[in-house]
């Protein structure tokens, strides 16, 4: 994106051409989509969440390069992480996005070449679209089980 | 509560180009601020600026100038939630208080109410809060009645509550008459109208612009108000409602903007408060009423409030020295706000207002848009002069030297 | 009849402030006309005097300042009459576009459709003039069909045909499409409708900014536009509609301006056009859209549309210098507008727009509220460059050098 | 009225105070109402019409001086004129009103004193408010002969 630091616009070039973890799950435990109105970004999230723990996560949809590669970047963050633990990173780059907290690099892994999405208000939601489908599913995820059990 | 300081009216009226002018060669005495208010040079220099340094389209646009443009747009939004004490969400622009009311009276009243329902206002109300129910209730089947007014001015809560039942869907009610001055009870009515499961609606726009108002403290489900008379532009209105009542609403007006999705099968909606503004909103206007929020808050409310209470007091003081003039409306200026009306026998207040803009001085005259009162009051038409924080005791007086020489002009 | 001097596109230039900014560094190139115009300053001055001298309540004043407001704001109704050859009487302000078609569809559609009837849209229809006709047709039980459009962006007028029938009771069409460009046909359009004696509204929102539009040869009952995209300021737009038809109607909102008389037991009417203008109307907006036509009068429109169509051609040619990429909609710039709607592979519009931002280029991306359109399309979103009276050739070389590095960027 | 000429504004006042031919025909031959609803001024107007000449014209009504005078002096002024004059005459006012026409003293009797009415726009209506009442009456007997017979 034109105006970012070289080496972030490669990093997300990079996981627009070649996104991780794209398609569906064979056994997803809760899948989400949500969609930006105004610019029309989809995602469909699906998360395999075994004892607390997101142990698979994919995505699909289309969209600009900025939705698409920051997708691709949370599935790399969150996978692996328990439910507790991803829920903060949403958060964490939640605010780093509407510039009230610093980045983490350590626990942003790729995700950090979006640090300089926060000076572009429009995009913010680009990038924030598929982090919050994944805080959607844990949160349905969760509230599935208290219904259910 | 009250530790503002005093308005230093000499300053404030130079913040206001207009008041500079003069009128048939007399300084111009702007004494009809209830019809519209003045706008002080920062309003018109902000919407100014909007255009000359990023006007776009808001919303959907990507570049720059575009994000700049939303981001003043959306600030307008902040600072009118904020003046009131409103959610965000629940602070809807339209383009007049007029527009606000029909919003709830449609998207509202003609889904909700049909035949049996009752609709409460009162007589002193704007025909902007009567009309727009009697067209829904024309459509559903359902009723409007009146609240009585009592004969020095003030809504007869007695009257009120008796026509408050189980029948009633709404209970619609100026917060302070354009006519009379007089500020209703909100909160109280909106007690009564929870207590049958009615919403309450509250016109606010001859109190916003003039005192501290706040959406919990009123406690009311709707509030609206309207921008030019609180030193805005025109084509600005606002309502403000309960977040929870808007979601369960479905939307008024359709087109760009309110929409999630549209499919040739049919659509969904957007989050509020877009969901209610369809097409391309008044976005230099919002600009400029967010200008006038801050132009207000730099006085705060409490000390607007303070000055006008002083000035309805030299009003009325002052017109009580003109021999035959009667006021309509409280005579206590704790109970009332600044726009004082009045009849003075033997000169119809056309004839007044016509005199009085010869001296220079701009009053208004005729029914106010509340004609149900005027049969109240048994009157054709009133004069009515009403005052803002530009407004000082030099004003009143020039006013009541030129009621004297209108008065001897008809009386001889 | 085209005898109209061409545009000094210099000289139009300088008329518009904003057009001196710079973007990211580097000369604002706009391009991005058909989401709102740019305004002259002869606009924002003729408003801002507005405000300065003589801002006042309009219809009701008897004092000068409100006879003068008065007049200034009428004077804003004629102009904009006088540009579409419409009566006086019959040309409505709303706030925009959306509240005009809004007008129609609820003031006329809600009280006169039911279930088994029709209304007729197209595929390329803007959301406002989609929308609304599903809100009315969901509460009378009437149904909203579209009328298809084909491969090259054209209406399918064999297959809008086929639609209009004996159930039809209105069919809605934009006169200049604001995604694909397209100059519909709308006095055929108007009259396969008459023939079953359904009424035709056109949405001129994309062609009364930019080419002589006549009501009388447009031959349609209702024509609707908006101030914003026509030099105007936002807040403001425009119903024409037929007296007799108007008559007919009942008022859609109610209050202060619109009555006659308003009594507890019901209200009546005013004269048309104020029986459709319900509380205070946009009043400086009106004097700002007076002036813009004003300005467009100075040099006919002719000339815009003769200007539109040289840029139209200009546009396209720089396009096809991009490989790969797409234009959507007519490739004849005499059937066409200026706003120019394409794809370019492997390149989102959003991150497109983005990019030609820090090029100081402004355009529009996304789904330019015509989803349904979309989707025949078969794109999630497009990109429009879109030019008016104040573009040049130049514009569309830095838009195409733009795209070129865009492309460059996320090809590699 | 404030502005207006002194001599005129003592025939304004004098019409105003003492209003001629004000009441109710016992033998109207038309009748008809009519009001400005912007300031609420309204008249209530009734011909006796007889071989196409009005010979009684009464009014009453309530409003400002300039109504109420023009009123009295538009019932000096008909009163004696067939249909055709009267309706000329009203229009000939109309037009001095807009300003479209010198105002014409020997036809128009005392209500040349209204003549500066048209530099107050909005005051116009108010003095037209009757004689449009007139216009109104004679062509409503008209169509009435029309349709009866
Ligand atoms: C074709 C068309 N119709 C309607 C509209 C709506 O105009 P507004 O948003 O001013 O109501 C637009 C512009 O957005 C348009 O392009
Ligand atoms: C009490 C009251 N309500 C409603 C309105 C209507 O406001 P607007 O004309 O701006 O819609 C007014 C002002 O005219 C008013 O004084």
């Amino acid at each position: 994106m034109g105006g970012l630091d070289d080496l972030y616009q490669e990093i997300i070039l990079d996981h627009y051409r070649n996104q991780r973890n794209t398609g569906r799950l064979d056994d997803a435990t809760v899948a989400v989509d949500q969609n930006n109105p105004l610019c029309g970004d989809e995602i469909h999230l699906e998360l395999h969440i075994d004892d607390g723990r997101l142990t698979e996560v994919a995505h699909s949809g289309e969209g600009c390069s900025i939705s698409q590669s920051s997708a691709s970047m949370m599935s790399e963050a969150l996978a692996g992480k328990t439910e507790d633990e991803a829920l903060d990173l949403v958060e964490h780059f939640r605010l780093v996005m509407h510039g009230e907290q610093d980045a983490d690099e350590d626990r942003l892994g790729d995700a950090i070449a979006l640090e300089g999405v926060a000076k572009y208000p429009v995009r913010i939601k680009c990038a924030l679209l598929s982090w919050m489908a994944a805080k959607d599913a844990i949160l349905t995820h969760r509230s599935g089980d208290q219904t259910g059990g | 509560m009250s530790t503002a300081a005093p308005l230093d009216v000499a300053v404030v009226k130079r913040d206001f180009p207009v008041l500079g002018r003069s009128v048939h060669g007399r300084p111009l005495v702007y004494l009809d601020s209830a019809a519209t208010s003045q706008k002080p040079a920062s309003v018109l220099d902000a919407m100014d600026a909007y255009y000359r340094e990023t006007n776009a389209n808001v919303h959907r646009g990507v570049y720059e100038m575009a994000a700049d443009a939303t981001e003043r747009f959306e600030a307008g939004r902040t600072a009118v939630a904020r003046l009131v004490g409103a959610p965000r969400e629940g602070t809807i622009f339209t383009k007049n208080a007029t527009e606000a009311i029909n919003l709830v009276a449609w998207a509202w009243g003609a889904r909700n109410l049909s035949s049996g329902d009752e609709i409460v206002v009162t007589q002193m109300e704007h025909h902007s809060n009567i009309v727009p129910w009697q067209l829904v209730a024309e459509m559903t089947g359902a009723r409007v009645r009146f609240a009585p007014v009592t004969p020095d001015g003030e809504l007869d809560m007695d009257g009120l509550r008796a026509l408050i039942g189980s029948a009633t869907r709404m209970v619609a009610v100026v917060h302070v008459s354009n006519v009379l001055g007089t500020i209703n009870p909100v909160p109280e009515v909106a007690r009564m109208a929870r207590e049958v499961g009615a919403l309450c609606l509250a016109d606010g726009s001859q109190s916003v612009p003039h005192m501290p108002v706040d959406f919990d403290e009123l406690d009311v489900d709707f509030l609206a108000f309207t921008g030019h008379k609180m030193l805005g532009p025109t084509g600005i209105g606002v309502l403000v409602g309960r977040p929870a009542i808007l979601d369960e609403m479905e939307p008024f007006l359709g087109g760009g903007e309110m929409i999630s999705d549209v499919r040739e099968d049919g659509s969904t909606w957007n989050d509020l408060p877009w969901k209610f503004e369809a097409g391309t909103p008044p976005i230099a206007e919002a600009v400029g009423l967010g200008a006038a929020v801050e132009y207000l808050e730099g006085f705060g409310m409490d000390a607007v409030r303070a000055h006008e209470r002083e000035m309805a007091r030299t009003l009325l003081d002052g017109l009580a020295e003109v021999p035959g003039l009667v006021v309509h409306g409280p005579t206590d200026p704790d109970r009332r706000g600044a726009a004082v009306s009045f009849s003075l026998p033997d000169v119809h207040p056309h004839d007044l207002a016509q005199h009085l803009d010869q001296d220079g001085v701009a009053v208004r005259a005729g029914h106010h848009c509340a004609k149900p009162l005027m049969r109240v009051l048994k009157v054709p038409a009133t004069s009515r002069a009403s005052a803002y924080l530009y407004n000082d005791a030099r004003d009143v007086e020039v006013l009541v030297a030129a009621l004297g020489r209108a008065r001897s002009y008809f009386a001889t």
